[in-house]
């Protein structure tokens, strides 16, 4: 399997990338833990290095044609091979930069905002650890490679959210995200077996070729292993049904939010239906289905971002409309469009959760109205670069989110799908009311005093480290800006992905800029007479209808639901069952055993008492049995 | 029918009377009694089938010494009635059951012999053929049943003393 | 001409049932030791038919064994119950555990 | 079958140094407590070079039975004294290097009866040595019987909650197993043709008729199955876990449970494999149900050794589901799940013991917040949680992942079952782990001191290797790989 020729160059690269934060992992978990500094320097150089590496694989293969894969034989038992390997062509390239970029701007964002934390080490640690599993599942070759990191990156977010795990929240939403992921990937893995017993092999290159997977698979089964990988997809990207881990996991420190929960880790989710985008493109079916999925788990976070005061989970919402805004995009059949949306999104959601996690910093509260008492719009650079996040996530010109979404919506448009143009539409314009929202609550608060600060959400609060804050803030404003002006050399770019699906050029809609930003301005407008004007009264219009409060405060009762459906049906039920059966059944009967063989001793025991003759009239009677048979035998 | 004949049904109904009055006895003293005119008809039973020197012995050996050991043995712990029932009815009814069925079980068998039906011509062991006869035949066996008889004597003489030492006496004088 | 032999069986197996019969129904060791002899004299006037009839001096020989088994288990078997005696006050057969440990606890 | 005979007795000598070790215990007056515990670590120190040297230094190109040794023992019989391993015995070997070791050195601190408590555990590692080295059907009975007489012991003395209860239980149960193994080592011994225990030899040919090996791969099933945790015969496993003091805790899940699912392998499967074949639905039952059943079963335990008595449950229900699935992918996964299970849980029980030796307390709603009083001790508890639950890199990963590849193109349901059971499996680990470790730290608990690094030593070799393995699973596989193709591929 070792290829003959010397390795090129960039494999190296790639292969070096992968393996520094890993080994800043073990060197900081092994060694350096308590020495907080050192862990920050190692972390931070190991993402810069592999920055560096992006940056370099990016330019060096601008104009690949074809992917280039390395793999290796990891493991062989029996008919089993398990290969491990690195492919690298457009789409993983540049997922692999966005992740290597947030990775690094957030680790230096860290070290203001966690400057000081008791777990400064074990926190670099983690975040080593994240980045080394999330940049391999990027270049992974193989579909099982996928999964497997795939993993570790829910390991990695189950530490990072729990990283407080004083808290009891803390590490009962590191618990529920890593069990809620975990029960996608349940479907995760039993399509991809399924996958491999039917192909033998779990190749990227193999599972995107149409006509590979085609002659040896029927349609019913590429259906079926597509839903059920989607289940991953799922679960690992927060969408309906399993979308309510997302919002708990914000308990996490913010750098984590951002990077993991909002540009990162859930987007894998996007980027596994990317990267298998041949392979979905062949069941229309399972295409369906994800622009259904995408455009309900839109809507929902929606309408839930619109009652939320918590100003991370407006973002854990908004993330999750996002990432259900990309699936449509990829769901009416262009890869392009959900891939650039994720690049672009994973840019100014982190810029979001970045500012918010200044906010928070500041004020040591999560809560927008208190934030905006305390003076949250003193905080400059924090408020402008919010402005343009939200701006990018509205889709205003010029910014990067204008052009993913109108893109987007083009394709939408295209595709035949009505309803779910409809409903994007009603979701841009959502989105645009609830960030909006957000900004004018911060910027005009009422009844502004000096308020004591209240307890602070991230459970400490310190001063200082404001100048590696707010780089990292102005780096992400910048890309922000300027990345939707790439837009056609990234669709070049992206287009020599091998999918096996003919790209569809999208009919070009003069109106639909236009008409979206129209939208976007009337949701504006809205959000101002709603919060912004002097005589608003900062109750929203959902607010004033009870039900809808409710429903949307409560998450549509996802959470209680599941809830009680665990208590009834898990831990009442089967559980309770199970271990009665435990109890009463097996170990009951086998008490039993034991209580009647100490019976049958008594009743042994009465035979064998004193008395003889009972015994002779036994034995006596034994051998006239014995003559009997004997006799009338013989 | 010889008068042969005649004394065997008399002798064997004698026997037969005998134990069954023993058997039944509550008094045990009786009850040896009458095992001992039981013997006494083995003895001339042994005697009409030829076996002199055994009825001899017979009236020797289980009339007079064993049966003599048993009213030692009855008069030393001067035990004449027993407590309790004298024939539990859980007890008696196996036991009927039992000794009937063998005796069922043996008489079918007996009769199932064709050769056994015809009478036998009287004949006797004189006591010196018998007693040349087994001393030339069967003389490790004698040999082996008086040491047998020797063990016994040692055995009964063992376990029959009396225990020594306090737990006795105390025992003796607890009731 | 005396009986056939089958009547002589007959009777042994008569003597054997009422000794058999005493032994398991008499509450009494002594009298069940009483049975025991009886049994092993209807053995031994079986023996002695059977030496009649195939005119062979063995089944005398045999008597003679039984009459010193019996007096060896005669005096061994009293001897014992002397000793059950006088642990127990009792010549009952049903030696239960708590008629024993009655004298032998000490 | 060709084997290869030893120069050097390597596999005595492992057997000799566990026998010397307790004759040293023996020797050792029993006040001296530090003298005995230093001469137990040294000897089974040894074991475990030993052990390690043999997985190096067997030729994994041969493959086959090395480092044979052979003695007539009883020639009329047909039994021998007969000593090699394979790529399935050299697995177990290691790991039971590596957990006695461990062991040892996890009752550092011990002081009740020292002398006879390490003087047991010698013995009883010995059998298990003996069991995983024989290939005498007359000699793995015997093995067999002295790795579990001393358990008794070990448990009614030195153990906690309801200790006779489940020293009992444990005792009866495996006593049970060994009731069928017997006759059925025996049934086949006759019907062999050949009066000989020789595993190898009764191997060759077709001696058994179908009918003959179904009767004794069945009794041997659940013989071995009682003490591999098969459901239903499983209840003795956590109850004695619980009863367990940490030591034992560790050799018995970690070893003594293996020792049922090799005997499976080694005498059911070697000798019976149309029995195998006839059965093998019955055991994905049965393995199916055990998975799905200590899964949800341990979510609603109140004692933390409960927990991870159930959760053996639950992986040996893996194990034997690979073992069911008849190829040579599942015999793999199974061997190696049996490694990865048996280091995992010696971590998890070593750490639950230290956890109790200093809270005094097993129940999982008195605990909590020990993470921040004792970090190092509670990472490991995580670790084995994590591996416990599956994550990769991690060992039992590995085994668990190539066990449903191959149950899933056999048995789907029974695969997609066992697969449904993880993600409960992670509720079930996690639950324990927020309740105990995480959670503001309990003022009760302030005092207590972090784990020392004496202590800390065997629970970081434990977690090296399951790092080890969970990285380079090839280490492991690659040995199991050639047993297996030699035992699918003989048939």
């Amino acid at each position: 399997m070792q290829p003959a020729t010397p390795l090129p160059n960039s494999l190296i690269v790639t292969a070096a990338a992968l393996l520094l934060p890993l080994l800043a992992f073990g060197v900081i978990m092994l060694a350096t833990r308590s020495r907080h500094r050192l862990s920050a320097a190692i972390s931070i150089g190991a993402a810069g290095l592999s920055l560096l590496a992006a940056v370099y694989l990016l330019v060096q293969h601008w104009q690949m044609q074809a992917p280039l894969i390395f793999q290796a034989v990891w493991m062989v038992s029996g008919q089993m091979t398990i290969p491990i390997g690195i492919m690298l062509d457009p789409i993983s390239l540049s997922m692999f930069a966005v992740v290597a970029t947030i990775s690094f701007l957030v680790q230096v964002y860290s070290l203001g905002y966690m400057a000081g934390d008791p777990g400064f080490g074990r926190y670099y640690g983690c975040m080593s650890l994240f980045a080394w599993a999330m940049l391999t599942l990027t270049v992974s070759s193989s579909l099982l490679q996928i999964y497997i990191f795939w993993e570790l990156v829910g390991l990695a977010s189950y530490l990072l959210i729990g990283f407080w795990f004083d808290k009891f929240s803390a590490s009962e939403a590191g618990k529920k995200a890593f069990v809620m992921t975990r029960t996608g990937d349940v479907a995760f893995l039993l399509g991809l077996v399924l996958l491999w017993l039917q192909l033998g092999t779990l190749d990227i290159p193999v599972l995107t070729d149409p006509a590979a997977v085609g002659a040896q698979l029927s349609p019913g089964m590429i259906t079926l292993t597509a839903l059920l990988i989607f289940g991953g997809i799922v679960g690992k990207s927060a969408q309906f049904p399993l979308l309510t881990w997302l919002p708990d996991a914000m308990e996490g420190p913010t750098p984590v939010s951002a990077l993991l929960h909002s540009a990162t880790m859930v987007a894998a989710g996007v980027y596994l239906f990317s990267r298998l985008f041949g392979f979905f493109s062949l069941s229309p079916t399972a295409m369906a289905v994800c622009l259904a999925i995408g455009t309900i788990s839109m809507l929902l976070a929606s309408t839930m971002a619109m009652v939320a005061r918590d100003i991370k989970q407006v973002w854990a919402y908004s993330t999750i409309s996002q990432l259900g805004f990309m699936l449509m995009g990829l769901g009416a059949g262009s890869l392009f469009a959900g891939a650039f949306h994720l690049i672009t999104h994973a840019g100014f959601k982190a810029l979001l959760f970045l500012c918010a996690g200044v906010f928070i910093h500041h004020c040591g509260t999560n809560d927008m109205f208190e934030i905006g008492r305390q003076g949250g719009r003193r905080l400059k650079s924090a408020v402008v670069c919010t402005i343009i996040g939200a701006g990018a996530l509205s889709g205003l010109p010029p910014l990067s989110g204008f052009f993913s979404k109108e893109m987007i919506l083009g394709h939408l448009l295209d595709s035949g799908h009505p309803v779910a143009f409809l409903a994007a539409a009603v979701g841009a314009f959502l989105t645009t009311y609830y960030s909006f929202r957000l900004i004018f609550i911060i910027l005009f608060p009422r009844d502004a005093g000096d308020a004591p600060p209240a307890e602070s959400h991230d459970g400490h609060h310190h001063a200082g480290g404001e100048y590696s804050m707010t780089t990292v803030l102005w780096c992400l404003a910048g890309v922000t800006v300027v990345l939707g002006f790439f837009q056609t050399p990234l669709h070049d770019f992206l287009a020599r992905t091998d999918t096996g699906v003919q790209a569809a050029t999208p009919a070009h809609h003069s109106w639909l800029p236009v008409a979206a930003c129209l939208l976007a301005a009337v949701a504006i407008l809205q959000a101002w007479f709603e919060y912004g004007r002097k005589k608003a009264r900062q109750i929203g219009w959902v607010e004033q209808i009870p039900f809808l409060a409710d429903l949307f405060g409560n998450r549509w009762y996802l959470d209680r639901l599941y809830r009680y459906l665990l208590d009834t049906l898990v831990y009442r039920g089967v559980s309770r069952l199970f271990t009665a059966n435990d109890r009463r059944v097996i170990d009951g009967a086998l008490d039993g055993l034991g209580r009647s063989t100490i019976g049958l001793g008594r009743v042994i025991d009465w035979v064998h008492g004193g008395m003889i003759q009972y015994r002779l009239m036994i034995m006596v009677a034994a051998v006239i049995g014995l003559i009997l048979f004997i006799g009338w035998g013989g | 029918m010889s008068i042969l004949t005649l004394l065997f049904y008399a002798i064997a109904l004698l026997i037969v009377v005998a134990t069954a009055m023993a058997v039944t006895r509550r008094n045990m003293v009786h009850a040896v009694l009458y095992l001992v005119l039981s013997f006494f008809g083995t003895a001339m039973l042994f005697y009409l089938l030829g076996a002199p020197f055994l009825a001899a012995l017979e009236i020797i050996i289980y009339a007079g010494a064993i049966m003599v050991l048993f009213l030692f043995l009855i008069m030393m712990i001067r035990l004449k009635t027993l407590p309790g029932m004298f024939f539990p009815v859980g007890q008696l009814l196996p036991a009927i059951l039992i000794s009937a069925g063998f005796l069922v079980v043996s008489s079918v068998m007996v009769g199932r012999n064709p050769s056994g039906w015809a009478p036998m011509p009287a004949a006797q062991a004189s006591p010196m053929a018998f007693g040349v006869y087994l001393f030339q035949t069967h003389w490790l066996a004698v040999e082996i049943a008086s040491m047998l008889l020797l063990v016994a004597l040692v055995g009964a003489y063992i376990l029959g003393r009396r225990v020594r030492g306090p737990s006795a006496d105390t025992r003796k004088e607890a009731p | 001409m005396i009986v056939p032999l089958n009547h002589i069986l007959l009777l042994s197996g008569l003597l054997f049932s009422l000794g058999m019969f005493c032994t398991l129904a008499r509450r009494n060791l002594i009298m069940m030791l009483l049975g025991i002899e009886i049994m092993l004299n209807a053995a031994a006037v079986g023996f002695v038919g059977a030496s009649l009839h195939w005119q062979q001096m063995e089944g005398q020989a045999i008597v003679i064994f039984i009459l010193a088994v019996a007096a060896t288990e005669v005096s061994i078997g009293l001897a014992a119950i002397l000793v059950v005696y006088r642990r127990t006050d009792s010549v009952d057969p049903d030696m239960d555990a708590a008629l024993w440990e009655k004298g032998g606890s000490r | 079958m060709a084997y290869q005979l030893a120069d050097f007795p390597f596999l005595t000598t492992l057997l000799l140094c566990c026998v010397a070790g307790l004759l040293a215990i023996l020797a050792t007056p029993a006040k001296h407590t530090r003298a005995i515990k230093i001469v137990s670590a040294v000897f089974s120190g040894l074991t475990l070079v030993i052990s390690i040297y043999l997985f190096i230094a067997y030729d994994q190109q041969a493959g086959g039975y090395q480092f044979v040794e052979r003695v007539a023992w009883i020639p009329a019989l047909g039994i021998a004294y007969f000593n090699g391993v394979d790529g399935f015995a050299l697995p177990m070997l290691l790991l039971t290097g590596i957990v006695f070791f461990t062991a040892v050195l996890t009752c550092w601190e011990m002081e009740l009866r020292v002398k006879e408590f390490f003087a047991l555990i010698f013995l009883l590692v010995t059998g298990v040595f003996g069991l995983f080295m024989s290939l005498d059907l007359f000699f793995i009975f015997v093995w067999f019987d002295v790795s579990l007489f001393p358990m008794y012991l070990l448990i009614a003395i030195w153990g906690s909650t309801r200790k006779e209860y489940g020293a009992m239980k444990l005792t009866l149960y495996l006593l049970a197993g060994s009731a069928l193994i017997l006759p059925a080592i025996v049934y086949l011994v006759v019907h062999s043709g050949a009066m000989t225990f020789d595993l190898l030899v009764l191997m060759e040919g077709d001696r058994f008729t179908p009918a003959q090996q179904r009767i004794a791969f069945l009794l041997l099933y659940i013989g071995f199955g009682i003490l591999a945790g098969v459901f239903p015969f499983h209840t003795w496993s956590p109850v004695g876990h619980v009863a367990a003091p940490t030591a034992v805790s560790m050799i018995h899940a970690g070893v003594l449970m293996k020792i049922g699912a090799f005997g499976i392998l080694r005498v059911g499967i070697f000798l019976c494999p149309e029995g195998w074949q006839y059965w093998a639905p019955l055991m994905a039952v049965l393995a199916t149900c055990g998975i799905v059943y200590g899964t949800f079963v341990g979510l609603n335990q109140t004692d933390l050794k409960y927990v991870i008595g159930y959760s053996s449950v639950a992986h040996m229900g893996i194990v034997g589901l690979g073992l069911s699935t008849m190829t040579i992918d599942g015999l793999n996964g199974a061997v190696f799940q049996m490694f990865a299970h048996g280091i995992m849980t010696a971590l998890f029980f070593s750490s639950v013991g230290y956890i109790y030796d200093r809270t005094h307390t097993k129940a999982i709603a008195e605990l909590g917040g020990l993470s921040r009083i004792m970090p190092r001790a509670t990472t490991f508890f995580i670790l084995a949680a994590l591996t416990g639950i599956g994550v990769p890199c991690l060992a039992s990963f590995w085994g668990e992942l190539v066990v449903f590849m191959s149950c899933v193109r056999v048995y789907p349901v029974a695969g997609a079952l066992a697969i449904g059971a993880l993600a409960v499996g992670a509720l079930f680990m996690l639950r324990v782990v927020q309740k105990t470790c995480y959670g503001p730290p309990l003022k009760k608990f302030a005092g207590l001191k972090d784990i020392t690094a004496t202590l800390a030593v065997p629970r970081i070799i434990l977690a090296s290797v399951i790092v080890l393995f969970g990285l380079f699973p090839g280490l492991l596989f690659d040995m199991i790989n050639t047993a297996t193709m030699q035992l699918i591929g003989l048939r």
